[in-house]
């Protein structure tokens, strides 16, 4: 019980604090590092309330994709309100930059959840929780995701596919007039359409390219 | 696996976009072709759909509704789509915005219109829903290159997300506190305490965000003004229809028994939307911008409609979007006319004096004006007429006296614009073509609005064939 | 306060949804942070839905999360796109310059 | 319990302890025995001789935010695929042809956006 609540507290205190820096932070590129941090947050608690597997989902799809993602822009649009990123300023104090503490923070955090988890069977003995151990939370979700649910998972994969033709409607273009190797055609050339044999008149020459 | 047979339409629709999606990329300059294979896919699916029998089935575990609400309410998105898709042509290659995408990406949304549309279920609902959204951000940000347009998708998308973000609070709270997502189940769990009634409260929001009501309407102008034309009109007929539908199938199923709870939040947003309807389109001159809050206007009326809580009111609510369609298309194929020198113009002095240059044109916008107007013994009375009906039989008076108010204040700003139409100093015309993709509509819608009163009850037929429970 | 229960997890939720919520109001620097705000916003409604799913033991909730983060991605990616070719446009994110169109 | 999952991964857990402790003992050591004698002119940035024109931080390409969409989405498959694998003894036929399906659909998207040209880098 109290092993949940010590638990509880960390986490969201750190997921409440973090969140409160994403939109105050001055830097584009810190506020995303709070972002950050505030899902890692988010994610050890759905994996200690026993969610598991959408807590390491999160982990993947926001940490590793979207949190990436804003950063590529932000890095696209120099927005970043600093100019040198790592050592700001010139006094001593002010010297520890915010994706160190972020990434303390989340080491922490991961010590904790590793630390931690032999407490977390303790947790069910709250009203709130009660975990079915023969059954994990992955073969839960598999289980009816590809045939209970299987419209909205499809319809999922839908959204995706417009995901990728907006991205590309909205943002690509094809660069006109540059000049690239293409192996394709590289090896693919026969001797019979690239060398010609002529035979040169005398005194009259060869012209080439008309 | 019974199933399918029901999904024909909506498979259909993801197959075609498939195919046309990979015969667009591997053909050069394929937006003709794909333009026209995409009108006839909503044919085909218009066939589809009316050859299909119409008895009401729950599929999915009772997920996915067909019944004649929703596939009325599909008719409805496609027919419009398909008068917008064919006017908006002649713009879309004009402005340069000829990318086979654009079709493709029209037809996803109305996918996603028609999951919503179907849904019986808050997740299935919040796909849909989604679908469609995503796909009207691209849409309003097509024109890349022009800022404008630009402006309008990053001003469409922050408002929108957020409040899909509201409407899925709301949807987390609703489940949580009934414990199932379904619709039916919702309206069974009979105790609704604040947890669920805040819930509904959230995505009334959302759902107010997404057809424009007030006090949720702050994107509307401002997205008309700076999407191209062509999308404008998109905007305005066919997410509004599904909006609507939408909007009515959560009053009436889920949320029916507390009636009394959101009755007075949805008279609030009718009677503000229509103020704000009527007042704040008189000082426009964008021509465009004015279009927006006149449809502001009139989703007020729509609400009206669903505020009377009753069978008659939805019904009165579907008729009135359904004439109301007609008029924007017919309005917006006019607006699609206003070409000079090349370029398109947006502003309401380029149309002074065009009657006596394109007598057909400004007849054609008059009998159209006239009808947003609510003048008889045009459709758009009758529209009006069966709100008022409705909200009177519930004895909602104060309603509907503003609601008659608002009507009288917004003909002003539409007779302004057939003033400025007849009575002003004529200037250069606009150039000369005629295109039956855009005079088809304005002369089809025009005679849809003049011949209303003869066989009202065509439209009546059907709509009081439709029940919801 | 020691026992913990559907509440706490309900209030840690709605504590970050208001943090959303305000910092889309509040925000007047550049349009991502309104972007991470929204993805705030999706991570309270998350936190909401995976509490509610397991205190009434039942998976859907569940599902409806990890349909939301699919969606969330893709919100995010197509959002990101319509900044990027709004700023090729304009050369600037900042808030308060987003008003080509008035009236 | 917690030793036993200890012990299954010790070997592991000790390499980490020694990568760890090694990388910090020798920036420590680094940072404690190292002379400093801080100067404006030794701290500022040495580009040919001249002050820095422009910050480190450049803007770069729009295309590595097109991979980038192109990562999320495939990262979301795969994120699909895991509950699907693991049970995918107890969803029979309907289960394997739903995720056949899902992964047709983004197939159509990857040749869509291959042959557009999207992922070539000229």
């Amino acid at each position: 019980m109290i092993a949940h609540a010590l638990f509880f507290y960390f986490f969201s205190v750190i997921a409440i604090v973090s969140a409160i820096f994403v939109i105050v932070s001055r830097n584009t590129v810190h506020a995303v590092f709070f972002l950050i941090l505030d899902f890692i947050s988010i994610a050890c608690l759905f994996i200690m309330i026993g969610a598991e597997f959408l807590g390491m989902m999160m982990l993947i799809v926001y940490v590793g994709a979207v949190a990436v993602l804003f950063l590529f822009v932000v890095m696209l649009m120099n927005v970043t309100e600093q100019k040198s990123s790592w050592f700001r300023g010139t006094k001593k104090s002010n010297h520890i930059p915010t994706g160190l503490i972020v990434g303390s923070v989340i080491l922490l955090e991961l010590i904790v959840i590793v630390g931690g988890w032999k407490y977390r069977d303790t947790f069910s003995e709250t009203k709130f929780l009660s975990f079915d151990k023969e059954f994990t939370n992955t073969h839960a979700i598999g289980n009816v995701m590809y045939t209970e649910y299987i419209h909205l998972f499809q319809i999922s994969g839908i959204i995706l596919l417009l995901a990728m033709i907006g991205a590309i409607v909205l943002t690509f273009r094809k660069r006109e007039g540059v000049k690239t190797q293409s192996y394709f055609k590289q090896v693919s050339r026969e001797r019979e359409d690239s060398v010609e044999l002529v035979d040169v008149e005398f005194d009259k020459g060869v012209k080439f390219d008309d | 696996m019974l199933a399918i047979k029901f999904l024909i339409p909506e498979i259909f629709l993801s197959i075609s976009i498939f195919s046309l999606l990979m015969i667009g990329v591997f053909i050069k300059n394929s937006f003709e072709i794909i333009y026209r294979l995409s009108l006839f896919v909503i044919i085909l699916i218009i066939l589809i759909i009316l050859s299909g029998d119409s008895e009401s089935i729950k599929i999915f575990s009772e997920s996915f509704t067909i019944d004649r609400f929703s596939l009325y309410s599909k008719i409805l998105i496609l027919i419009s789509t398909f008068f917008v898709l064919l006017m908006s042509k002649k713009y879309i290659v004009d402005i340069k915005n000829n990318k086979f995408e654009y079709p493709i990406i029209i037809l996803l949304s109305i996918l996603g219109m028609f999951i919503m549309v179907s849904s019986n279920d808050l997740i299935l609902f919040y796909m849909g829903l989604e679908l469609q959204s995503l796909a009207l951000y691209i849409l309003a940000s097509i024109d890349r290159d022009n800022i404008k347009s630009s402006e309008a998708g990053v001003k469409y998308f922050v408002l929108s997300a957020l409040s899909s973000g509201l409407l899925l609070y709301g949807c987390s709270l609703i489940y949580g506190f009934t414990g199932s997502t379904n619709f039916e189940e919702i309206a069974n769990s009979k105790d609704f305490n604040v947890g669920t009634i805040f819930g509904m409260v959230f995505i009334l929001v959302g759902l107010a965000f997404k057809v424009s009501a007030v006090p949720f309407h702050m994107w509307t102008p401002d997205v008309y003004q700076g999407s191209p034309t062509s999308v404008t009109s998109f905007f305005s007929v066919v997410p509004k229809a599904a909006g609507i539908a939408i909007f009515i199938k959560f009053m009436y199923l889920p949320f029916r028994d507390v009636l009394n709870q959101w009755q007075y939040i949805l008279v609030f947003m009718s009677i503000a939307s229509m103020i704000l309807g009527a007042v704040a389109a008189i000082g426009q001159t964008n021509i465009k911008r004015l279009m927006a809050y006149s449809s502001i206007g009139h989703i007020g009326y729509a609400i009206a409609g669903i505020a009377a809580g009753t069978e008659n009111g939805f019904k009165s609510t579907l008729i009135y979007i359904s004439i109301y369609i007609v008029m924007n298309i017919g309005a917006f194929a006019c607006i699609l006319l206003m070409k000079r020198d090349g370029k398109y113009v947006e502003e309401i002095e380029e149309l002074s004096g065009v009657s006596k240059n394109h007598p057909m044109m400004s007849f054609g916008l008059l009998i159209i004006l006239f009808s947003l107007a609510g003048i008889p013994p045009l459709a758009g009375f009758f529209a009006k007429f069966y709100i008022f009906m409705a909200v009177i039989e519930s004895e909602m008076y104060t309603l509907a006296i503003i609601g008659l108010v608002t009507t009288v204040l917004s003909a002003f700003y539409y007779i302004r614009i057939i003033k400025i139409m007849y009575f002003d100093e004529p200037k250069k015309p606009f150039e000369k073509f005629v295109d039956y993709k855009i005079h088809g509509p304005i002369v089809l819608s025009c005679v849809l609005l003049v011949s209303f009163f003869i066989y009202p009850s065509i439209l009546n037929e059907i709509v009081s064939n439709i029940s919801i429970f | 306060m020691i026992e913990i229960g559907l509440g706490h997890y309900l209030t840690l939720g709605a504590v970050i949804f208001s943090l959303g919520t305000l910092g889309i109001f509040l925000n007047r620097k550049n349009v991502i942070v309104i972007l991470m705000s929204v993805e705030l916003i999706l991570l309270a409604v998350n936190i909401n839905l995976v509490s509610f799913s397991i205190y009434l033991q039942d998976i859907s909730g569940q599902i409806f999360t990890m349909l939301i983060l699919t969606v969330a991605a893709a919100e995010a990616a197509i959002g990101l796109a319509i900044i990027v070719a709004y700023y090729r446009n304009k050369g600037s994110i900042r808030v308060e310059e987003i008003d080509e169109m008035k009236g | 319990m917690f030793f036993d999952f200890l012990l299954e991964y010790l070997s592991i857990a000790i390499f980490l302890f020694i990568a760890l402790a090694l990388s910090i003992g020798f920036i420590a050591v680094n940072f404690a025995f190292s002379p400093k004698n801080p100067d404006p002119e030794k701290l500022s940035a040495y580009e040919c001789g001249f002050e820095a024109f422009d910050s480190a931080r450049s803007e770069f390409d729009v295309r590595f935010y097109l991979v980038a969409i192109l990562f999320i989405i495939f990262d979301l498959e795969i994120a699909f695929l895991f509950p699907w694998s693991v049970s995918l003894g107890n969803i029979g036929l309907l289960g394997f042809y739903s995720m056949m399906i899902f992964l047709f659909i983004l197939t159509i998207g990857f040749i869509y956006e291959w042959k557009k040209g999207a992922l070539e880098w000229e």
